[in-house]
């Protein structure tokens, strides 16, 4: 009964204890929820890790921008790292002038938890893994692309001749593209699904904010892209897998913002139920009299 | 990673704390911010106004472009400073009035228009049991705002279902805000444990 | 005459109705009246904020002279606000804009407005927590339907309401989709129509409590 | 004279190859291999329904051209060129040339222009560009440049961009305009002839005297929020209006209010608003136009400076009433927290739910904009009340007439009355 009086009379600034406690703890000690692998997510692990030959070509999109950041930054780490595990080339691309410091970031992060953790399989930038250079034109890049991808880029994002680099040796066109993944939350996945899956054949998958994922749902239906992962959900779901096959190493961002939303909105439900629990109690208290 | 030396940063920092300390209670901290928030944002609203509209729609228009028609709103404007005088402070109606009217006259066609969307969107273009929970709802949610009837008998238990899905859509979006609230206070979590204290990066 | 409210009725319902038919004249000038009456709006709205200024200001000022209530704060919104002009008016010399990534100006925007603004934003995360816990009880039926679906939809956002059931994200879809939207329709027809009413009865000088 | 002008052209061209191993760009003749690109043709017309200034341009994309991009250049009247686009893919079909005021080289009405269509597989090149805008002599054919070939095409007929004095795309919300306008009228007449018109009870205003009454009581200021919206924007409006009445009540029981306001306008208005609400009441001398005080124009910085007022001035009734975002739950969990009653409403619906669970009345949309005339109960408000009720049944009555025709004709597949809903449903969009 105490309890039940305790509840009642409850003080909000416990509420705001509890509640920072549950955001800020999977920050400091990351818990790692269970979650379950939904489809479309599962359906990019496996293409990256059954159906590209060593020394096969992956590009990733980057064309999101500090706002949506949180969600897709840890996307491009994961399917970056993942690709490099299986010792596949990584190409980074943006249509946008903000994604190349996006992609940058993800590259030298990428880089330096690979090679700290892996002494005997050292990656290189240049060799394993690039930026193409912003070039303008949104569409019209990702048709040319479809053409020559070194001419129509000529440099690498760090101002380096394509045509020398190891990283692009027998790269022509989306011949040689094994899987692109457009990481964005604006329609310009649809340049990529109707240009370059439309008309060259190029597998694509999509990672795309939590708001933005149910539009891009009947694309996956119609099998023009072959996986999607959607919001910070997502890209726990792929960071699971990447542990679970043991070649994660850098901190599961994505996870952790996972743990903190999961971990609130359980405290809210349990706020919720406490908070009638007590209010049945004292009003049956209150007939009872 | 170990605490930040960037002093910038760490009056960000401690600016945020301030903030947050007013969930604890008022105090002398959160005053502070406060004050500093509103001081500062207003400081900063002047110059913005100032380059924006001053400059670029007052005085290039008129020196550059010899554009006389930026003088009506000058004129208007103006005008509202007669409010410091008071036997013509009346005159503060003009701008006012103007402001008003062509307000209301851009809102009625864009009320018209979102109307227009809405039927739009709610006509059944195919059966299922969507379309017609969403149709029932429409019809009973618009009769619940029915003014000139009173919610009796008939038109009263439609409003009772009308009150339903309101509550209903009430909850549903209450529980769906609560990620991109608690987004936010990530975000500045991050900031304090990640940019400040450099504990996690 | 001019201080009676009738000028004042009578130049809304002019100003009002030519807003109005400019919407179906694409021709010069109606076609960019919206334009222009938004710049100008904004030139009436400058002027005006030094009325704001002016009572803020004088406010604290007050307070300040006086030593009444929080003076002492006052100093610090007075000093915040002479601070910011000030810094920004240096910078424009210095700079040429104030405007510059290397301005102090933008150092203010960045390192003071920014951490306030999304602090203040921030709190929303424990306002709705302690507003859920309050109002969310069953104490009738309407009351019990909207705390459930709350926690249907809570649900359905995070891994657990997976773990449950694989059909709960689909569920919670289906709820924002078809019930909510229904409401959300109902709502903003309402609002349209009222939005309507309104500016009928302002521009036909029935409501005119805005000239007081 | 162009001839001559070519012929140098080809000469000085003749010169270069032989001066320097710059990029030439040769003639190849006005055979061109594939017989569409021959037919391939771009239709150029004035946008309707603007307001002048743009012209739009219009290709088929046949399958052959699928790789194609296409760069487009404007020629004047004058012989003035400019460059409209480079380098869009056929498959693209269209392309508008439309440019805001600002910009010098804007299509200007009643000027003549021709546009030439330049088709190539590769991009053409910043040298190429340069050639076309500056020497080229266009005429129609195949071309190469650096070992790419590239086709000119015909030009367009000559097109003028002109302004519209109406547009049709509008009719629609016109004609209903008409309807709504006559629907209000014959209410507001009707109700000025007397006629005794009703409105239904809207909790959230019975309690206004009550929370005035109860702040009184404990010897708190009232707080009145008016939310972040301008002057211009209705529920603001609205806002104002019930201020009007929240004052007046506010005057009768001889007590404070505060109006921390947003907008300068905003506040300027209040101020008068409250001062014309205490004259009505008698009590003028009351009136203290530094209570209704400007913040800030910053919304969070608003939420701050108000929160902190509630939190020293502790008012005992606070009303929210305007256009309020995000701040909304900031404010009105404050206000819970000082234990006052709160009266709130807006029509932004997505802040609705939470001023729904943190206040203990909140008005819902609709029922904001009539509180002003469930206040005042005048004939010719409640007229307009009427009306749009009377609208609501119009609306109701397409719903169901939508529905039926549905159901008719694609549930029971009636090609009559599919086809009835299908002009319903094309007369809708606007």
């Amino acid at each position: 009964m105490r309890f039940i009086n305790f509840i009642n009379k409850l003080d909000k600034r416990w509420i705001y204890l509890v509640l920072a406690l549950c955001i800020i703890i999977p920050f400091l000690f990351p818990i790692g929820f269970p979650m379950k692998t939904t489809a479309p997510v599962k359906s990019i692990y496996d293409f990256i890790e059954d159906s590209i030959p060593e020394g096969g070509v992956v590009l990733i999109g980057a064309d999101y921008d500090p706002s949506t950041m949180a969600e897709l930054h840890p996307m491009a780490k994961v399917i970056a790292t993942h690709a490099l595990s299986n010792n596949l080339r990584v190409l980074f691309v943006t249509l946008y002038p903000q994604g190349a410091g996006m992609a940058q970031d993800v590259i030298e992060n990428v880089l330096r938890e690979w090679n700290n953790s892996n002494p005997d399989n050292q990656k290189e930038l240049g060799k394993d893994i690039t930026l193409l250079a912003y070039v303008p034109g949104v569409s019209a890049v990702v048709l040319k692309m479809g053409e020559d991808i070194i001419e129509t880029f000529n440099e690498d994002g760090y101002g380096n001749k394509l045509s020398d680099l190891e990283v692009m040796k027998e790269i022509k066109n989306y011949n040689d593209i094994d899987l692109m993944v457009e990481l964005a939350g604006s329609a310009v996945v649809l340049t990529w699904l109707i240009y370059a899956n439309g008309r060259y054949g190029l597998n694509v998958g999509i990672g795309t904010t939590a708001v933005s994922a149910a539009e891009y749902y009947s694309y996956l239906q119609s099998k023009q892209a072959i996986g999607m992962l959607g919001g910070l959900k997502g890209a726990a779901e792929y960071e699971n897998l990447l542990s679970k096959k043991g070649v994660y190493w850098g901190r599961k961002d994505a996870t952790v913002g996972m743990d903190a939303q999961s971990s609130a909105h359980i405290f809210f439900i349990i706020l919720i139920v406490l908070g009638n629990i007590a209010y049945f109690v004292s009003k049956k208290q209150k007939g009872g009299r | 990673m170990a605490l930040s030396s960037n002093f910038w940063i760490w009056i960000a920092a401690i600016l945020t704390l301030a903030i947050y300390s007013f969930l604890y209670k008022d105090n002398p901290f959160y005053k502070f911010a406060e004050y500093l928030l509103v001081g500062i944002s207003i400081g900063y609203g002047i110059s913005v106004y100032w380059h924006n509209t001053i400059i670029t729609k007052v005085f290039n228009p008129l020196v550059y472009d010899k554009n006389f028609l930026v003088l009506i709103p000058l004129l208007l404007g103006l005008l509202m400073f007669s409010r410091f005088f008071k036997n013509v402070a009346y005159l503060s109606r003009i701008p006012i009035a103007f402001v008003v009217g062509a307000g209301t006259g851009l809102s009625v066609p864009s009320s018209f228009e979102f109307l227009f969307k809405q039927v739009y969107a709610t006509m059944p273009t195919k059966l299922d049991i969507g379309i017609i929970i969403i149709v029932i709802g429409v019809i009973s949610t618009l009769i619940y705002f029915f003014f000139s009837l009173e919610h009796k008998g008939f038109v009263g238990r439609v409003s009772r279902v009308g009150i339903t899905f309101i509550m209903v859509a009430f909850g549903a979006a209450f529980g769906y805000t609560i990620m991109a609230r608690v987004s936010l206070f990530i975000g500045r979590i991050q900031f304090l444990l990640s940019d400040w204290l450099g504990i996690i990066k | 005459m001019l201080k009676g409210k009738g000028i004042p009725v009578f130049i809304t319902f002019i100003v009002g109705t030519i807003m109005i038919f400019s919407f179906f004249i694409p021709h010069k000038p109606f076609g960019d009246l919206e334009k222009i009456s938004l710049n100008w709006y904004s030139i009436i709205a400058g002027f005006t904020m030094l009325l704001g200024v002016d009572s803020l200001i004088g406010m604290h000022y007050r307070k300040i002279t006086r030593r009444t209530g929080n003076w002492g704060y006052s100093i610090v919104l007075i000093a915040g606000f002479t601070g910011t002009v000030v810094i920004g008016i240096i910078e424009t010399i210095r700079l040429g804009t104030a405007f510059n990534e290397a301005s102090y100006f933008t150092y203010i925007y960045n390192y003071f407005i920014v951490p306030l603004q999304s602090t203040m934003f921030s709190l929303l995360a424990f306002f709705i927590a302690s507003a859920a816990y309050r109002a969310f009880r069953a104490r009738n039926f309407d009351a019990t339907l909207l705390l459930i679906t709350a926690i249907i939809v809570m649900l359905g956002r995070v891994p657990l309401g997976e773990q449950i059931s694989p059909n709960l994200p689909k569920f919670t879809e289906w709820i924002m989709q078809v019930p909510q939207m229904a409401a959300k329709r109902g709502i903003g027809l309402g609002i349209s129509l009222g939005a309507l009413g309104v500016s009928i009865r302002i521009l036909l000088g029935i409501e005119r409590s805005y000239l007081s | 004279m162009k001839k001559i002008f070519f012929f140098i052209l080809s000469i000085s061209l003749f010169i270069l190859i032989f001066s320097q191993e710059k990029p030439i760009l040769t003639f190849l003749g006005e055979d061109t291999p594939d017989s569409i690109v021959k037919n391939f043709t771009i239709d150029a017309s004035d946008i309707p329904n603007d307001g002048g200034g743009g012209i739009e341009l219009k290709w088929d994309s046949p399958e052959i051209l699928k790789d194609w991009f296409i760069s487009i250049i404007r020629i004047d009247e004058d012989g003035k060129r400019v460059l409209l686009t480079t380098d869009i893919p056929i498959l693209s079909k269209q392309v508008r040339d439309v440019n805001s005021e600002e910009e010098p080289d804007r299509v200007i009405d009643s000027k003549g222009y021709n546009y030439w269509g330049i088709l190539s597989k590769k991009f053409i090149t910043e040298e190429l560009l340069q050639i076309l805008l500056d020497t080229f002599d266009f005429k129609e054919g195949l071309y190469s440049f650096n070992d790419d070939t590239f086709f000119v095409l015909s030009k367009t007929q000559m097109v003028y961009s002109k302004a519209s004095w109406f547009n049709f795309l509008r009719l629609a919300v016109l004609i209903s305009l008409i309807i709504i306008s006559l629907t209000f009228l014959y209410y507001l007449n009707l109700a000025k002839k007397g006629k005794d018109l009703y409105i239904r009870k809207i909790n959230g205003l019975d309690a206004v005297e009550e929370a005035v009454g109860r702040s009184t009581e404990m010897g708190k200021p009232i707080m009145y929020i008016l939310g972040i919206g301008y002057v211009t924007d209705i529920p603001t409006i609205a806002g104002l209006t019930i201020l009007g009445r929240v004052a007046k009540k506010v005057a009768e029981y001889e007590t404070k209010i505060l109006v921390p306001s947003y907008d300068p306008v905003v506040m300027t208005t209040a101020q008068e608003v409250v001062k014309e609400a205490f004259t009505e009441a008698g009590r003028p001398d009351l009136y203290n136009k530094n209570d209704i005080m400007y913040i800030t124009q910053d919304q969070f910085g608003y939420a701050a400076g108000v929160d902190g007022m509630m939190m020293r001035e502790k008012p005992g009734a606070i009303f929210l009433q305007g256009l309020f975002f995000a701040e909304s739950l900031i404010l009105a969990e404050t206000g819970h927290s000082i234990g006052a009653i709160q009266i709130s409403g807006t029509t932004e619906t997505a802040q609705l739910p939470f001023f729904v669970a943190a206040c203990d009345y909140t008005l819902i949309g609709e029922e904001m904009m009539a509180a002003s005339v469930y206040l005042q109960k005048e004939p010719m408000m409640l007229g307009s009340i009427a009306a749009e009720d009377f609208l609501k049944v119009i609306i109701m009555s397409i719903l169901v007439l939508g529905f039926l025709l549905s159901f008719l004709g694609s549930g029971l597949k009636i090609e009559f009355f599919k086809n009835l809903f299908d002009i319903l449903y094309q007369a809708l969009q606007v």
